[in-house]
Order: structure tokens, then C-alpha cells, then sequence
């Protein structure tokens, strides 16, 4: 184990049981980088997880208090889990691409709108890789997967003009970032920054799936083809064919929202003042 | 685990090899060839990589960052904690 | 031909299922009833993997693998998990992974099709196909050659179509020397 | 003491908040939208939150992610909120996380009729969720003043046992307007058996003992204990597991600390059994208001008529249905419940009949006559029906 | 007829377009999801389409689309996918809309084991949406070979009643392989025994009679028909209504087209019942296959034993179980579902016991053994482990 | 009944149960007002409904084929609907507020995405008033309603620099547009190039509930006061506070897409053609 | 006091179930056990209304009143709909919206109710208090005029505190000439 | 319903008196005065608006685009549709 699993992490699932060559431990790690460099202790931070190849690997490794949700849902359990805890306690959730962008999409979307301060971490792989690897709402167009025999055509969340992040931005995210897993610093300082803003923020991270995904789409699960892959779509200077991927932070409207459990105290004790002066 | 004799180096770079899976991305990312697949397996039936020459390190922890199974650590040598200083 | 029992088990990504399926083709294109379960530890790779197949002349009621004639034993888990259900039967273990436990009841055959595939094939991927070629000498009586190389070419890739012959013929034609009752 | 004159819904928030309910997330829906209503007036006012969510899924959840953090949390519906609670009541049932969820059922299937009563959901609350391998506690209120203890009675049972508890009321209980007493001194609520549990914190390492007991705290996250519950299997320590021999630990414990436990539950009413009446009226929540009209009525005409009243609806009560004697279960659906399990309950030589209306009351006459009908031996005039085409 | 040798899921697939299959709105969900990508491979071919769904809730109301507008459909999932069908499900039966619904269950509650074989939602089947005033229809194939022809009986069921049928499978049932007859032409199809029923279209204006008749055309839009149905209690002409009476009518259809016409649903089997036997295991599913080679090694070692294998689980075949003797239920659970039916439905003076596994089948030498301990008058083993306390 | 009534609805349920002064009417007569003027007969369009008070008055009111779905869900139903009706055949969903921005806006938003042949003509009454009169999604920040009766504080769809219909935009939709009941022709060009677009299109209609929104929010169930209430905020030239309605048309970005039913047909046909000429 | 059942029912916007509320909690006040059930056509307005309220000086078993002792009917589909229900009781109907069925069973008393509150108070709105006033005189011996008045100012809006305390008198001095028997 | 002897006006209002539920959009929103609220109940219990002065309507239909309960048709008196020239 490196310096930060033995800080942070619990030995029995590190390493985790994910395939060899998958890009889910990079996500992982970028996150407490992240949490290091804060300077946040295990006490600090309730770290709560999907299910799927992003939800198990991650799911009890944290070694202070954490948690995992049924599929899609653990937006709404982290909304009221935020009423409960102390403000200064982070909420940090690592989910699947299908958790926030499929079936989770509703709660993810109210728990943005109603500005709830968790750090939504969505470790994309393009597609349903635990359940044998079907394709998502991210997978690249044309993409052959296990649902997609004769190339994926159903429209997806990223190209063709459709931005997710775009949507979740509407919704009235507070903090929303994008980058691959194999980036380097420039990832760990989006995730920074999403961990320090007080409110709803999301930083969408892509990585290689080389057992499902990249096996079907590229035919061959040697991790060097799909890192090669995505740094030529990441960032492209010339055009290229199919998906690209732009980095880094995604500009949002307004930032300085009131925080959801701030808001709910403000109501609780407006009304309770006026009680006590005898208004009403 | 990495030798500890050799204390004139600029980087200590650690390797794991029980918690290797052989994935391979630290070998092909490092731009000094620190390291090499081993011929023998390891516990979970993998053939881990191995740190072959360390002192080429160059502390530049592309490895660290690209590795999924938290397996190698890059220190700088005098004892100073190296990771707090970014690429 | 009796109901006859046999169980397949390794690490995920070393073609036990694949290896069952072919037998198990074999088997139904002979006219013989076969059923196969697979199952496996987690969702993800990497846990471990066992089929249980059955072959019987007559329509086949319990799928359940509780006494097996032969167990396939691919890996050091699967052979600590499962080699104590052997009673009456043969266990083939694979020495690249297993050491052989001597208490055991079982008769206990070593198969290092794991290094036979490496050698002869220059990849670990093809024990499977070897062990394939050990389980046809076994059941030489009721399926045929023809039919188990038929059902191997259609279920693996064209590309690897001769590896794979090949790997089958190496374990059609492996010494089974300390192999105290055959067929 | 104060004496109210007020409806089910409102007894039920009063309750809540003299449990401790400090967090209701809900969902409109008729009949059950002003237990969200009182609780978004008087929740602020006890340093609690009134949450409106998304949808009935969201809302469950959030409940049981504030119970997670340390708030003792409910939530209200009807039948087509409580089929979306599917999901969260099996996390929370898994997690062993303590919340109270209450069902108004109203007349189904799908939308049926939104403002009449109706009881589609005795089955489906022993089962609300898939899977399994668990034992489901829920308390069938037939009054305001009982929707009142229940709602107390829910919070506790959920804190002992660290689990989801169903209240399962109809649109006459929770709609309907009645004389209510509510204690105001600690002497009052003792006065009135009402009992309260204060949450305790789990603080490991053993999160998930594989053991029948009861008052073991449940696992509240922020407090650094290191806890961990999921959606997967626990080991004893929360970590996910797919070994069956944990999933077996798991399903003992999810199973025996409630049937090894039922004495601490409320115990059904007998009415006028001591005589061994020739037929046994059964029936719960508003039906069996009627009911004990109807046995004093069927009295008065000689009829040696009694009946039960349960109270706790599953686990259900096998013991209540000892005597050999003609069972006659009326309901608030047409396709027959609670009958089926006094049928499988029943002793030998005993029969069971079925009288059914749905979206509104039986009349106390329908009832003292089919009890006739029984004692006569004839067969009951709702089977017919089945003839009768329209 | 052609010879293959594949999966329960390959086979549901293959009787599913056999029965006319056009549309699978899905969502990926171990063990089903492997009929997703068999349909996305092979409805194309058949001029049918395969919808992927943002989440199973999406999934079966998609399909109910396609079925409204002419197009025979079906879903297929798990344990927790088949709890989200509960809003649409409901929506099917009141509007009596035919669809396929297959369950795969797995080890629950909850995420449980993923992997492993399941009996948790016995009881979910027949209540799997609110308001009750409703008969299911629920079909359990214990085979590949029962699987491919079971679905197409469900689709030929699903017309015929317009209505949705939910055939509960189990991880070794649809991921187990083995030897599978498919028939090439008509009169395979006849010899094996296989109904199909074609499409009719209800040319109003009585969408919706109050009769217990089946056969009545479902209601197809885009024909203009002036067709009406939604969510609400529907009159005869489709109108929503908040009248009880057209309650009760549409109560007395939803539940008597199903019971007055049981006859035409597939029969369970008996296996060694004719010297009455001392001990009759009871199962459906994967459980049944251990139970038959159980009664054969029973027998071989002189124990008079026989067996029920259910394979139209609801409504429950209550004239089975006529027999006053010792019952033993098989279940992949630990709660016990089927043997509360059996207890329910026996004769007074017979006993019924429990054997529940989970995760895993149980062996033949366990079945044997167990019906030699209840030959012997002596309590089953199984129940022993509620004492023990890991 | 007026000849709109007479040429396309069915006498039974008009007039509506709808209470005196609702905007519910007018909404559903300016729907009518775009098929007469399209030239649309009954046979053309298959119409389906969400539930509540908008729900329950133009459920059946049509007189050709048509559908009510339950809370939310009308989006699916109609998808698979789409899948089985000709491309000729019109689709129109007549929903209120929650059903379309609160439980149902998954489905929704993914039925743009796919871009699946639907108008859908929101009926906002600023909350859930068939259960009583609950804020809801689109209510204006500070009411009072049953369920905020301290001033409604949770961030809506509509304020604060969110609008739902941007997010609407973002799943792909290829024709926004926003109205209210009590404007005139405008509304209905705008509901007659929804009906004509060939895929997803979606038109906002705001108009006034008197019983519930109205009387607890203005103290008044007088119609004329919502009127007034309403104009002052629609387009208006001032600055005021509290909810503006901009109406009119809502830019999206491109709104040729290929759709739903149309892709998959394509599919079905590019795999049998691949099959006939031996290419697999 | 015998267990005695009112039945209130007309359409949506009345103040049917204002109406029942008053009357129980002044009930309530003297001590007495009350039930009130309240039914409604559709969700939305406009359907018909109807308030079942049972008073007893015990515990009341069936909520449901299945034999009113009074029913104020207060609309023409109301009065359809339940008329027959009344046997041994008295039906006061409101001659605004209804023309009385006199082969009822039951004794019936003409409570212009609306006229008397639109002359008087300038609003039918007023109706459903009159009635109050009407019911209290019946119930004299069990509850007081005092705890009427004070239940109705507590359930009214301040301002609309006079005209309801106004409509309540007319309906509490209503010559009930035809009223047979009296309590 | 509206008299029909007067044709020599430009614009035939008639109102579905059963229909309206006098909500009075229509008579908030004529800029000529057409209608008046009645003094008797119609079936439901509602006072309904009635057409007072026929020969003012201008034809600007605003009280049809504002009539919820379809109670109201504005055509041109000379036979020929009004409907379809929009305002
Ligand atoms: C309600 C429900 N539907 C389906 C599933 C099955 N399921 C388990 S993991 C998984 C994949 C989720 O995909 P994603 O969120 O992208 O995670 P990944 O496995 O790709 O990391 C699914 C669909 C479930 N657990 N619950
Ligand atoms: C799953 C579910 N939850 C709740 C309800 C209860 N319900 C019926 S109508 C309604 C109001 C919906 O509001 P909206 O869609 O804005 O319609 P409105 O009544 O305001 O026209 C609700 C919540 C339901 N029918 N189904
Ligand atoms: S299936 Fe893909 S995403 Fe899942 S663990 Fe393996 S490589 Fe990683
Ligand atoms: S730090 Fe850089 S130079 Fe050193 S071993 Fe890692 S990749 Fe190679
Ligand atoms: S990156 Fe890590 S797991 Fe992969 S080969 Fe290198 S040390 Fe091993
Ligand atoms: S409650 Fe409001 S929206 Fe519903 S019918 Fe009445 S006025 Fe219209
Ligand atoms: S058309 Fe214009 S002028 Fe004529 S009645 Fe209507 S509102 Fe008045
Ligand atoms: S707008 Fe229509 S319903 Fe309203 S008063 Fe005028 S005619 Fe009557
Ligand atoms: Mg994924
Ligand atoms: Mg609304």
C-alpha cells in the first residue's frame, strides 16, 4: 500500500478486486490526493459510494465513516444525511456513470437544485461494466458493447451539442469540473476545489474500463492502447472523429448560493423567532 | 520491497509486488525505465513489476499517479517528504 | 451411459466456462441430456469461477454437482474450496498452481496444462483446451474426437482456431500415467 | 391533558413529534398530504426539517439519510407512494436503519378512488420489498387516538429494533375527525403507556452481529465510529460480502430479532370471546369499528357473535386464532387478505368466510346479517357476486 | 427442431420472439441482463426494436407503450429491478394492457448476492403493486426447456387476459445451460405444444365490460377507436370514475376473469403420489430439479416419499395440497413463503414443514434426510439454527 | 359547447370539474385552437395525459384515441407508444407542473434525448393543487402554500437565474417554448410549430389556479386579480420583483435530429440489409 | 346521551365540513365523544361533500351513520343521493336548492338557509352557520349555546367574525314551526 | 342562447349559459361591454354571464381565447367564418 491508502484507506479491500489495467483506482486516488493536500483527516470527510465496479472498489475502503446506496439513489440519502451532520463535515460520493447519469439522474438534479453540499465524484466508464458491460449514457456513438451488437445509436449525454454537465449546470451546481483519470496535478486541483465549495459540486471523471468497454470497442484490454486512446481525444489541438473530451473546469453561472442545511436552519429559526416575539 | 541500501539516490521508489496486477502502466509511463515485469508470480497469480534501476528515478511520479492499485510510493531520498511537492 | 458428474473451477479470465460450454456441445450433439451452472464470487473479474456439468442418457432432475467423477481443479482456490467433495472421483489438478493435498480421498491426477500451454502455445490461455483434450480421453466411449474439435472451432475465435486444436490434441494425447481406473 | 377535536393525520404529527421526529420528507398525495402539511407548520418549531422531495423514492431515502446521521426521521403516503418505497425500505430493512413510514391506503389498484378507503396492502406490507429473508413489523391503528399511540409506539419499536416500521392506516383513520387526548407532562405519557426510546450510536467495531437480540444501537454515520452499511450483505464489521454463510447470518438476524421478540408488540383485541361464540367477526384498522358495533348489535338479537381486533398486523398473530369456530374476516378490498392468513392460522374444523367492500364502510346490519347467514348455514350473499355479470 | 445446448435466458428470448415478440425495454441487471443483449441482437432481425431505459421503472412503462399501440412487448430483471415495475405493473392490470414480465430472482434483500439463486418474491409475485381488487397470474419455469416454452405461454396468456404475466425464474434457471429442443416449423411448434394468440384490436364501445369473460380484445390506440384507458377506475366506455360502483365492477372483472378461468393455466406436477406417500416435498423453480432426484434416492432407500412441483404459482393451485399427510417445503429462502400457501391450503390433520436455503441449491442427501427425520416424527435440523448464535 | 368543443371533444366531460375561474380551459382551448388551425382531424392525434387537476379535466375529453398514464410516467408510456404508431400519427401529453418537473422529469428528459415524436404541453398552476395546493417545482419564491406556510424557501426551476426549460434544452429537446394561458394567438403559433416538429417539443403554459395558489398566496380567488398578477410579470418592461415570465419561443441549439422511432427503424434495416447481402 | 348521528351533506365550497367541525368541537368542549367522517366526489372542487358526525356520552364503536337522527341537506344532489337514508330521523333541506320528496319516510323541515344568509348577510356563504344555529337549538340539553359561539369564533376568520356570530342567531331563533318532536 | 333575428350586426356571440361557470373572465376582458353577469342559477348553481349587447362585439374574440369552459363562440355574422382570421 502507498503513503495515502496507509493514511487513509483500510488494508482488506486495498488492492480492490478490480480487473488489472482498470482506471478506477487512479480516480480513486486522485480523490485523496485531493483530501490530503486539504489537509482532512478520516473524521473530516463521510464517504459514500454507488454500486457497480465503481461502487465496490471504493465502498469500505474509506477507514472513517462510510456508506453505499442502492443504484441511483444515494443523492437523496446524502440530502438527508446533510441535515444531520455539522456543517464542517464533508460529504464525498464516488459513483458510476450510470448511477448519476441514468437511473440517479432525477436526485442528482434536485440535490443540485436544492444546492445540498456533497462532492459528486462520477467515475465514468463508459457504460454498465459490472453487470457485463452494456452500454451507458456516455458511451461513445457507434460503440459496440454487449446491448450494442451493431454499434450504439441511441443519443448520449456527450456529443452531438449535449453536454451533461451542461444540464446539471442548469440544475444550479455549484462547482462542476471534468477530467480523465490518467491526468495528472491538474485533476487533483478541480477535485480540490469541488471539496471546498460549500454546496452541490461534481467533478466527472473518465477511465478506462479495459475488460468491457475498450475490449469490445478497440479489441484488446492492453491499457496502453485505451491511455493512448483517450489522451488523443482529450484536449484534441486537431479535429478528430467521434468523442472528445475537454478538461477541466466548467465555467457555472453563479456559485454563491445558500447551502441547502444553511436554508433549512434559517426557516427553522425565522419561525421560531417570531414565536418567541409573539408575531403570530 | 526496494533495496535500502542505496541511500545516495535523489528518489526512493517503492513497488508492492503483492498488490501489483501487472497492468503495466507505471512501465509504460516512466520516461527512465525504472522498471520491469518480473518472470515469477506473485500471490494473486500475476507477474508484478519490479523496480529495476532505481536510481534513474527522476521523481517525476507518473507512476505514482497512473497507478490503479496504490502499489508504489516515490519518496525523495532525504527523508524530506517528497509528495508534498507537486509535479 | 450414467449420470456423471463434473466439476470445472478457476480464477476468472482462464476459460472455465468456455471449457464446459465445448464439452457440453460435444456432449448434446452425441444425443446426450447435459446441463451446465456456472457461478462466480463477486459481479467483477477476478473472483472465482466454477461449472458444474452433468451428462446423463436420460433427462437429467438435480443440475447439482455433489459427488463429481472429475473435477477440473485450475487454481490454488478452487482446489482448496472444492477438492474435499471429490469421494468416488478423479481430481485432474493443475501442478503450475497446486500443490496436492494427499489426505484427500480423491484419486489425484497432475495436469500442467497451465505450463503445456505456455510451452507448446507461448500463453496460459489455452490449459483450458487442454484440459478439454484430457476430458475427451476420458469419455472416448460416448463422445467422439470429431465432435468435441467441431464444437472447439465453432465457440473460439478463427484466429486462434490451430492454437486451440492444437492445445486439444497436446491433452487428447497427454500420458495419463498414474491414472488408476479408466473407461 | 389536552382534549382535541381533530383528524388521524393530525394525531399521527403530534405523535411524531413526541417521539422525537425531527425530519419528515414526503410526497403530496390524498390521503396522507396533510400529515406533510402540519409537519411543514410544526416541524420548525421543534428545531426539525419538513423536506418536500421529488418523488416518493427521494423521500424515503432522505428520511433514512437523516436517521444515518442521527435524526430520528418518518415519512406518510398511500398505495401508490408506498409501492415506490420499495427500494429505501429494503436499504433501510438491509442497513438495519431505524424509520417510521406510514401508508393511508385508499381504493386501488393503480389511482382507484383517491378520496375512499380501502386495504390493498396487507400482503404487500409483510413484503413491501423483494428478496426476502427478512420479517416486517406493522401496527394497523382503527382510531385518532390510536393513530396517535401507534405513531409514538412506531418511533420506539424502530429504535429497538433498528429497523423500518410500517403504520398501516386507511383514508377513514387518517381523514377521519375525532375526540383526541394528548399528554402534555411526562407523568401523562406514562399515564397513557406511551413508550420513548432515545437513539444510541453504534460504536463497533461490530456493526452487524450475526445475533436475534434487539437494542443493539444502530450505526450513525459522522460520529467517526467507522461504520459502514450498504446495500450488499454485511459481514459483522459492514464490509460487502457475497458469502452465502454471511448472507445466512444476515437473514437470521434480519428474520429472528423480530419473531423472537413479539411479545414487546401491541397484542390484538378479543371482543366478547369468553362465551365461545358460534362466529369470530376478524378485522383491522376502520372496518373493525363497525365490527364491534355489529357484535353489540348481533348481541342484542341473541346472535352469539364476538370478534378480533389485530392491532399488530404482521408478524401476524397466529396464537389470536386458537379456537375452532367460524371465522368471518371483513375487509376493505375484494380479493381477500387478511382471510387468506386466518385460513393458514386457523385449528382444524374451523372455517373461514370472507364478506369484502371496498371505498366505503360495511354497514353494522350487512355484518349482523351475514354473521345470521353463518350461524344458519347458509352460504354468505357476497359469493354470489361472482355469478353476477353485469 | 433444432438441437442447442445454451442458457434459460438464451431460451426465454428465443420464446419470446417465437411467440411474436416486437419490443424489450429493458435495464442491465445480473442474472437478466444477458436476455437484454440476446434481444438487442435479435429483434432486429425480426423487424423488432430493443430500448435500453434509464431504469426499470422507464423499462416496463415503455414497453405498455408499445403494447397500447399494437406491438407484443416484454422486460425482463432482478429482484430490485422488479420492485420498480410496481407502478407500471399496476398501470397494465387496471387497464387490463398485455405484457410479458420476467423476474430472475437472486439472494436478497437488498443488493444481497448478485450471483446466487433467490426464492424472495413468492409473495411480491402475487402482490407486486398496491390496492389490491386484482388476480395475478405468475408462471415458474424450472428449466431451459420450460423457460423457452413457459414464455411463450405467458405471451399466449397475456392476450388471451389481457393482462400482464410474470414468470418467476431464478439465477439457475436463467444462467444454467442445457440441452434445448427449438422447433423450426408449424407443426413442431403444434407437437410440442406451444400456443401462440395473435393481436386483436377492441373496437370499443365497451372497452371495458363488467364480465369475468376472457378473450376481450385489449384496447389499442392509433386505430381510432375513440379507445380509452388510464390510471383512474374506468366505466365500461373508458371514463375515469371516482363511483363506487364501477369500483366494484372493475374489482369483480380484474379478479373473476382470472379465478373462473384457471382451467386454461398450465397444471402442476406430481411426482410419486400414487402409493400415498409418508412425505411430499413441495418446490417450484430450481429447487424442484434437487427435489426429484430426492424422491428417487428416497425411494431407493425404501422412504415412501413424493412431490409437488408448481408451475403456475398464482393464483395458488390450493387443490394440490388435498392430501392430509406431512408437507415439506424446499425454498431459496429463509423467511418461508410457499409453505405459509401450503399451510394454508392443506387439510386439517396434515403438517407442513420447512427447509429453506439461500445462495445455493440444497443437496439430495439434505432432502433425503429430511424427509427421514419427519418419517421419524423428529423436528427438522433447520429450525435448530434459529437457537444458534454465531 | 363552442365549435372547437364540438368539432373535437366529446360532450361528457365539458364543461370540465375544474373550479370556476381556473386557467386550466384555456390551456387545453389554445391545444385545440393549434390542431383545428394545423387542419388535424381526431384520427391524427393519439392524446395522453399525467394525473391531477390537469390530468383529470382533458383526460377523455378527445374525441379520438386516448390515454392517461400515472404520475410521471406518461413520457415512457409514450416512447413505447411512439415505437408502434405511424410517424404521421401526432402524440400530445397534456401534464401539469409536478408531473413534468418533479417526479416524471427523468423520463421526460430522456425522452428528448432520444428525441422520441412528442409535444408536450405543460399546465403550470404553480404547484400540486389537486392534493390541495402544495408548492411546487415551479411555484414563486416566498408563497404561501399548504406546505410553506412560512414563506416557500426551496429553490424552484423558475428563479434565481435556473430555468427548467434550459435543462430541458440541454437533454436535447428541438423545440422550447414558454406561454401563458391568458395570452392570445402568439400562444397558439407557438403550440402549432411544436405539433409540426418531427421529434421532441415542449410548450410551458403557466395560467391561474384560484382555488388553491391564488386565494393563499393573493388572499383572493377573484380571476381578474390572477390575470393582473400575471400580465404585470409576463415580458414585463420594468423591473419587478419576484417572478418574471418571458414568453415566446426558447431558443435551442440545433433542432434537426434524427428521431426516436425513425433511428431505430433504421437500425432494424441496416442489420437485415447486412444480413441479406452475407456480410456477417 | 344515546349515540345520535348527523348527517351534512351539498356540494364543494359550502362549508359542509366547517359546519360538522364547529358543531363537534363544542361537543368535544362538553365533554362528549365525537366522531366526524368526511367524503368528497373527485379530488377537485365541486364534487359533492358529505360529513357524517356520530356524538355519544360513551366511546363511539362505528363511525359510520347509517341512521341519521337529523341530515341538513344543503344541495339538490345531496338530498337525492341520502334522502332515503333517513328513516327515524328529520331532514332539514334547504328550499333554495331543493324541493322536498314527501314520499321520504323520513319528517321533514324546510331551513332556508341560503336566502336567509344572502337577505340578511348579503352572501350564501353565511348558509352553512345558519344551520348551526338551527342544530344547536336541537341539542340545547347537551350543548351550550356559549360553546357553540365560542367554537364558531374560533374557527372563523377574525373579520368574518360578526356576520357568522349574526348568521348563527338567525338560524338559533328559526321558528321551526313544523318541528313534530322536540328535544 | 343569443337571438338570432339581429343579423344586420357584424359579429354573432353566443354563450353556453349551462356551460359558464361565471367566472367572468369574458366579461373582465370585452372592451365593449357584450355581457352582464344574470340574476338566476343555471343547472350547476352558478349566476352565468349572459350576452347583454350583442351589436357592440368588435370581434376581437379575446373573451373566446379567455373562456375555460368552451361556453363562448364569436363569429362573423356574415356566415363566412370569423375563425380563422386571427386577431
Ligand atoms: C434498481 C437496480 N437496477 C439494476 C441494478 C444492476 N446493476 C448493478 S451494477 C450496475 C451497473 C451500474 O453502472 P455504473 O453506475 O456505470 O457502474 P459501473 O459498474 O459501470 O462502475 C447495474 C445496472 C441494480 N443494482 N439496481
Ligand atoms: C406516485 C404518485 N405520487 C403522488 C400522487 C398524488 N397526486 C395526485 S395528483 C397530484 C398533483 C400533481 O401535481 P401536478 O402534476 O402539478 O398537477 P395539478 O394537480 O397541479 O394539475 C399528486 C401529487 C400520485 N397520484 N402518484
Ligand atoms: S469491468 Fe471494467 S470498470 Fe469494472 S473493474 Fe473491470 S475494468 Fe474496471
Ligand atoms: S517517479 Fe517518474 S522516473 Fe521515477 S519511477 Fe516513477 S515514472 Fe519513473
Ligand atoms: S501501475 Fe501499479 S498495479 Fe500496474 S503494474 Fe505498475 S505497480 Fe503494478
Ligand atoms: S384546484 Fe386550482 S388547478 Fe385545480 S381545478 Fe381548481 S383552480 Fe384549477
Ligand atoms: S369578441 Fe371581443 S368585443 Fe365581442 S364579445 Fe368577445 S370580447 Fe367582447
Ligand atoms: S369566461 Fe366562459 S365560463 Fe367564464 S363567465 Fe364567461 S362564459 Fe362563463
Ligand atoms: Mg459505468
Ligand atoms: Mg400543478
Amino acid at each position: 500500500m502507498d503513503y495515502l491508502a496507509r493514511k487513509y484507506l483500510r488494508g482488506r479491500k486495498i488492492p480492490s478486486s478490480a480487473c488489472s489495467g482498470c482506471g478506477l483506482g487512479q480516480v480513486h486516488k486522485k480523490v485523496l490526493m485531493a483530501i490530503d493536500q486539504i489537509g482532512l483527516t478520516t473524521g473530516d470527510v463521510v464517504w459514500g459510494t454507488g454500486i457497480g465496479c465503481s461502487g465496490r472498489q471504493t465502498f469500505n475502503t474509506w477507514n472513517g465513516d462510510n456508506f453505499a446506496g442502492t443504484h441511483g439513489r444515494v443523492y437523496a440519502i446524502a440530502t438527508g444525511l446533510r441535515l444531520a451532520l455539522p456543517p464542517s463535515k464533508k460529504i464525498i460520493l464516488t459513483v458510476g456513470d450510470g448511477d448519476a447519469f441514468g437511473i440517479g439522474l432525477l436526485h442528482l438534479l434536485h440535490a443540485a437544485r436544492r444546492n445540498v453540499d456533497m462532492t459528486v465524484i462520477v467515475a465514468d466508464n463508459f457504460g454498465f461494466q459490472s453487470t457485463g458491460g452494456q452500454y451507458g449514457l456516455t458511451t461513445p456513438d457507434g460503440s459496440v458493447t454487449d446491448s450494442s451488437p451493431y454499434g450504439m445509436r441511441d443519443p448520449n449525454w456527450v456529443q452531438d451539442g449535449r453536454d451533461i454537465l451542461d444540464i446539471v449546470k442548469g440544475a444550479g451546481a455549484g462547482f462542476l469540473a471534468r477530467h480523465t483519470s490518467i491526468e495528472g496535478q491538474n485533476a487533483v486541483e478541480s477535485i480540490k476545489q469541488a471539496i471546498r465549495f460549500k454546496g452541490f459540486s461534481l467533478v466527472h471523471i473518465i477511465y478506462p474500463c479495459v475488460t468491457n468497454y475498450f475490449s469490445k470497442a478497440l479489441g484488446t484490454r492492453d491499457p496502453e492502447v485505451a491511455c493512448r486512446w483517450l489522451t488523443e481525444r482529450t484536449n484534441p489541438k486537431t479535429e478528430i472523429e467521434g468523442l472528445t473530451i475537454k478538461t477541466g473546469i466548467y465555467p457555472v453561472t453563479d456559485g454563491n448560493r445558500l447551502e441547502f442545511s444553511e436554508q433549512m436552519q434559517q426557516i427553522t429559526q425565522a419561525v421560531q423567532r417570531e414565536k418567541s416575539n409573539g408575531a403570530n | 520491497m526496494a533495496n535500502e541500501a542505496e541511500n545516495n539516490r535523489r528518489f526512493k521508489v517503492e513497488l508492492d509486488e503483492q498488490a501489483c496486477k501487472a497492468c503495466k502502466y507505471c512501465l509504460a509511463a516512466c520516461p527512465r525505465g525504472v522498471f520491469v515485469q518480473a518472470d515469477y508470480f506473485n500471490e494473486k497469480g500475476y507477474r508484478p513489476v519490479r523496480v529495476k534501476a532505481p536510481d534513474d528515478c527522476i521523481g517525476c511520479k507518473r507512476c505514482f499517479f497512473l497507478c490503479p492499485d496504490f502499489a508504489i510510493d516515490v519518496e525523495a531520498a532525504t527523508g524530506e517528504d517528497a509528495n508534498e511537492k507537486t509535479v | 451411459m450414467e449420470r456423471t458428474e463434473i466439476l470445472i473451477s478457476g480464477f476468472g479470465g482462464q476459460g472455465v466456462v468456455r471449457l464446459g460450454q465445448i464439452f457440453s456441445i460435444a456432449a448434446v450433439a452425441e444425443g446426450l441430456f447435459t446441463t451446465m451452472l456456472v457461478s462466480h464470487g463477486t459481479e467483477t473479474r477476478g473472483g472465482y469461477v466454477r461449472s458444474q456439468v452433468v451428462i446423463d442418457s436420460s433427462p437429467i432432475d438435480s443440475p447439482v454437482v455433489e459427488d463429481p467423477d472429475y473435477f477440473c481443479a485450475m487454481s490454488k482456490s478452487a482446489y482448496s474450496k472444492f477438492g474435499s467433495l471429490v469421494r468416488k472421483g478423479t481430481i485432474l489438478y493443475d501442478p503450475g498452481y497446486i500443490v496436492p493435498d494427499l489426505s484427500l480421498l480423491a484419486s489425484q491426477i497432475s495436469i500442467s496444462a497451465r505450463d503445456i500451454a505456455i510451452e507448446q502455445l507461448g500463453q496460459d490461455i489455452f490449459a483450458n483446451i487442454v484440459y478439454l483434450g484430457v476430458l475427451g480421453q476420458y469419455f472416448k466411449a460416448y463422445i467422439s474426437r470429431e465432435k468435441l474439435l467441431e464444437a472447439l472451432t465453432a465457440k473460439v475465435p478463427r484466429a486462434m482456431g490451430a492454437k486451440n486444436v492444437r492445445a486439444f490434441e497436446l491433452g487428447y494425447s497427454l500420458a495419463l500415467s498414474s491414472m488408476e481406473d479408466s473407461f | 391533558m389536552k382534549r382535541l377535536f381533530d383528524t388521524g393525520n393530525a394525531a399521527i404529527t403530534e405523535g411524531a413529534i413526541l417521539a422525537g421526529c425531527k425530519v419528515f420528507a414526503g410526497y403530496p398525495i390524498t390521503p396522507a398530504t396533510e400529515i406533510a402539511e402540519n409537519m411543514s407548520r410544526r416541524l420548525p418549531h421543534e428545531n426539525g426539517f419538513y423536506v418536500q422531495a421529488e418523488d416518493e423514492l427521494a423521500a424515503l431515502h432522505i428520511c433514512i439519510g437523516a436517521s444515518l446521521g442521527g435524526l430520528k426521521a418518518m415519512t406518510a403516503t398511500s398505495g401508490p407512494g408506498y409501492i415506490l418505497y420499495a427500494d429505501p425500505y429494503g436499504w433501510a430493512l438491509g442497513s438495519e436503519i431505524p424509520v417510521v413510514v406510514l401508508n393511508a391506503q385508499r381504493v386501488g389498484p393503480v389511482s382507484g378512488i383517491t378520496g375512499a378507503p380501502g386495504q390493498g396492502e396487507f400482503y404487500l406490507s409483510r413484503y413491501p420489498t423483494h428478496g426476502g429473508n427478512f420479517e416486517s413489523i406493522v401496527l394497523a391503528p382503527n382510531s385518532v387516538q390510536e393513530a396517535f399511540s401507534l405513531t409514538v409506539e412506531a418511533f420506539y419499536l424502530a429504535e429497538r429494533f433498528r429497523m423500518p416500521i410500517t403504520i398501516l392506516a386507511d383514508q377513514i383513520v387518517t381523514d377521519g375527525w375525532e375526540s383526541l387526548l394528548v399528554p402534555e407532562t411526562e407523568d401523562e405519557i406514562k399515564q397513557m403507556g406511551l413508550r420513548i426510546a432515545t437513539r444510541k450510536i453504534n460504536q463497533g467495531p461490530e456493526f452487524y452481529p450475526a445475533t436475534d437480540e434487539i437494542d443493539v444501537p444502530p450505526v450513525v454515520l459522522g460520529h467517526n465510529t467507522g461504520a459502514a452499511c450498504s446495500d450488499w450483505t454485511p459481514t459483522s464489521d459492514g464490509y460487502d460480502t457475497e458469502e452465502v454463510i454471511w448472507q445466512h447470518k444476515h437473514a437470521y438476524r434480519l428474520i429472528y430479532k423480530v419473531r423472537n421478540h413479539q411479545d414487546i408488540l401491541p397484542h390484538y383485541e378479543e371482543i366478547a370471546l369468553d362465551d365461545n361464540p358460534d362466529v369470530i367477526l376478524v378485522a383491522y384498522g376502520s372496518p373493525s369499528r363497525v365490527v364491534k358495533s355489529a357484535v353489540r348489535a348481533a348481541r342484542e338479537q341473541g346472535l352469539k357473535v364476538g370478534a378480533i381486533r389485530l392491532i399488530t398486523l404482521w408478524p401476524f398473530p397466529d396464537k389470536a386464532f386458537e379456537r375452532s369456530v367460524k371465522y368471518l374476516s371483513v375487509e376493505l378490498n375484494f380479493d381477500g387478505q387478511l382471510v387468506r392468513e386466518v385460513q393458514r392460522a386457523m385449528p382444524k374444523g374451523s372455517e373461514v368466510h370472507f364478506l369484502g367492500r371496498c371505498g366505503e364502510l360495511p354497514k353494522v346490519t350487512e355484518l349482523v346479517e351475514a354473521a345470521r347467514t353463518l350461524i344458519n348455514n347458509q352460504p354468505l350473499e357476497s359469493i354470489q357476486w361472482q355469478r353476477e355479470a353485469w
